[in-house]
């Protein structure tokens, strides 16, 4: 019989893992495919001083921001963190620290903290304040910034289904951090809407293999909630 | 007669080129989508991770798992295909998306673009931003000629960078200018209607030759 | 109306992209996913003093080994080149350059290559001759060699469908090498099984998008060789 | 008496962990997968982006798309992913493999390994090996204790490195090796049957200590 990784609850899933002080990557982008309940879980055990690694940080009562709200977060590394009053507010105050990185740096750098690659260059920032104390070299006569393979004790994530061995589909855009995360930390925690028999997935279609998956919650209800609303008029026939 | 967001959203969609990778930024950049002409097909990039980005959903249609980098509610096409953060941006640094279009605070002679904070304002994060202007092919500026009466097309930019050198053109309400990244300068193609060059000098702060069809018109 | 990308044969495919001295990638791993027809019609070009960055270098008759065969392949880049006699031949003759890549380091190098990064850090070689002449730098306390993204004029590569717009998915293990170099090449050629309408793919199980595909070739007949053919016996009821 | 190939592989398959995720190198660790002890469950890596991989399948039933690093022919498992071979060694670069089991030519006892060529002789390539050595999280040596008579157990390798301190274990036919790559030097851990520390010594180069419970034994 193989290690279980099936876990009865968020708080259950979450059970050992966490301690004040630590860095959490949490999956999605801006509300989609965020790790909602897992968020809640995180907030129900009162773990203070926390680092997120999250392309944004919610807003006033969603996402992440459920934890700004509980002042649990020391410290965002993100790359937009508009849409949150709170967010401001304690970042004004000095409560609460940010590090910015371009999208697609952060997203690369938490590819190569999962795949072993502890730097790599791009030219995404050269020449503005993202290169400041960084190494800048030239490749080929273009100039290209160093940057830092990223990894953390926890990534907490979301997916459409699992099946008990940790095979991973996503839905749509709700894929965005989910995959990458869950390769570069030391424990992953994933939610998920429906869990699967093992065999249930075309072994061509997984995108996150079970070997990055630790423990799996199956969620109960899944509320998605939507940022923009945006939408077109039907013409009448 | 300065140009509206409509016309100038038309006039950056004549950039497009058919089988063309766009991604088109927050704001008038959006409006171009509604201009792409006739016999062309082009592919929307979002890089939330969505290749093939289709209109607004009918009302009642959303998905909350499909939307766009402005987190809008969008719809799939035949041609949609969905990637992870990592993947889509590979596809902006790699240098396979052929256009973007973006807005901006400021846009220098040399190609510099600011258009992620102002200092002593709450600083939101440059989401994206960066990565396109340093790895997309070819950059088109669409902004408002000026902001409160002031140039936005200046000699240096002073607001913190998006991006060294990185701008190709700039389409505004007053005109069109070419952008050489590799230091070249800034050249004027086009002006709007009734805009005398003088007008627009005054406006401008930055150094700019004249198209030679131009000043033969 | 969008550009043309489906061509009626390989030959026409490769029209206009084959030169003299050029760069291409090839992908498969041994003789699985390889992109036959593709590479018989480089034979067919005539092109002469060609670099192939593949992971391997095929058989005496079948995969690259039809062009060592025809002398057309000045370098290889490559990890394993055993099972080929003629490769070995020309090697020792000295007509045939090889530089070996250790294969994660060379899938990593055309990953890079093909998302605009032009080098990287890997623990991979430290210490070993792949690590002479370049820089080795410490991180962490770990020590790790430089490796540079590779790129190519050309890449040509297998699938097993593609739809007009150069969506595609591959077929179980032989999938290996062929998405990464279909993004690091300026040309992408790619050979496949099935060509399906537009809308045929879920959007989710697509693994190569249409971005990185210039010409698409639909097989008329496929072939898979075994290279190494293991089988059990099966125990009588 | 010295172990058979069974035997030796039946020792290593000991190193087996429930819910490891495993790679075998080609010949003897093959065996390994014979000998997964009950109430364990593994999944086998094949660094060509198969993770899962099954047993050989029954004749008829090759498919040739399905092969492991060793291009041979293997079945898929209800647990099975396909992956390409960047993702692939991401998981070996990225210490997500636990285990790899694979032979050689020399290990010294700084726990450097050399596996990959002889100069002198045609190179064929390293392969995957140098990324596994590299990144696998534990590394254990399955090989005969000597070739040719002569030692295989080094003071420093004399072959071109395949990686440098990366060994963690060294099972031979005639013995078991605890390695300790950050300096701490070999321990003897198990002797086969019959086989004495002296006689050990003689075929061994390598300086080894011996574990105090087989010293009591």
């Amino acid at each position: 019989m193989a290690v279980n990784k099936v876990y009865p609850d968020a708080v259950a899933a979450l059970a050992g893992v966490i301690r004040d002080g630590m860095t959490i990557m949490a999956g999605g982008f801006g509300l989609c495919g965020i790790p909602t309940v897992l968020i809640e879980a995180i907030r129900a055990s009162g773990a203070r001083d926390l680092t997120f690694v999250s392309n944004n940080a919610g807003v006033d009562d969603g996402g992440l921001g459920v934890l700004l709200q509980s002042r649990q977060v020391r410290k965002m590394i993100s790359s937009y963190v508009g849409e949150n009053k709170i967010f401001a507010e304690q970042y004004l105050a000095g409560e609460l620290e940010i590090e910015f990185n371009p999208q697609g740096t952060l997203a690369e750098r938490i590819r190569a903290g999962g795949a072993g690659i502890p730097a790599f260059f791009t030219k995404t920032g050269v020449g503005t304040v993202i290169a400041e104390g960084k190494e800048v070299r030239e490749f080929d006569g273009e100039k290209y910034v160093m940057e830092r393979g990223l990894r953390a004790e926890l990534a907490i994530i979301h997916a459409w289904k699992a099946d008990p061995e940790g095979n991973l589909v996503y839905r749509k855009t709700a894929r965005n951090f989910n995959p990458m995360m869950a390769t570069a930390a030391a424990v992953t925690v994933v939610e998920v809407e429906e869990l699967v028999p093992l065999g249930s997935f075309d072994p061509d279609h997984i995108v996150t293999p079970g070997i990055f998956v630790n423990r799996i919650v199956k969620l109960d209800s899944v509320v998605k909630r939507i940022e923009q609303r945006t939408v077109r008029k039907r013409v009448a026939a | 007669m300065a140009w509206t967001r409509e016309q100038m959203a038309a006039r950056a969609a004549q950039e497009l080129k058919d089988g063309f990778y766009v991604n088109l930024g927050i704001g008038i950049p959006t409006l171009v989508a509604n201009y792409i002409p006739e016999g062309i097909s082009v592919q929307l990039h979002s890089e939330n991770g969505m290749l093939g980005t289709g209109p607004f959903p009918f009302e009642g249609e959303e998905d909350a798992d499909v939307i766009n980098a402005g987190k809008q509610t969008v719809t799939e096409l035949p041609s949609t295909s969905y990637v992870d953060s990592a993947s889509s941006f590979a596809m902006v640094r790699g240098g396979h998306i052929n256009l973007s279009i973006l807005g901006a605070l400021q846009v220098a002679e040399n190609g510099d673009l600011a258009n992620w904070m102002i200092p002593g304002k709450m600083v939101k994060g440059m989401g994206g931003a960066m990565d396109l202007v340093a790895g997309v092919k070819r950059v088109v500026v669409l902004m408002e000629h000026t902001a409160g009466g002031k140039p936005k097309l200046l000699h240096r930019c002073t607001l913190p960078l998006t991006g060294a050198g990185v701008v190709d053109m700039v389409v505004t309400d007053l005109a069109v200018f070419d952008v050489d990244r590799r230091g070249g300068g800034m050249t004027l193609l086009e002006l709007a209607p009734w805009v005398t060059l003088a007008a627009l000098r005054a406006v401008t702060e930055a150094d700019f030759a004249v198209a030679p069809a131009l000043k033969a018109a």
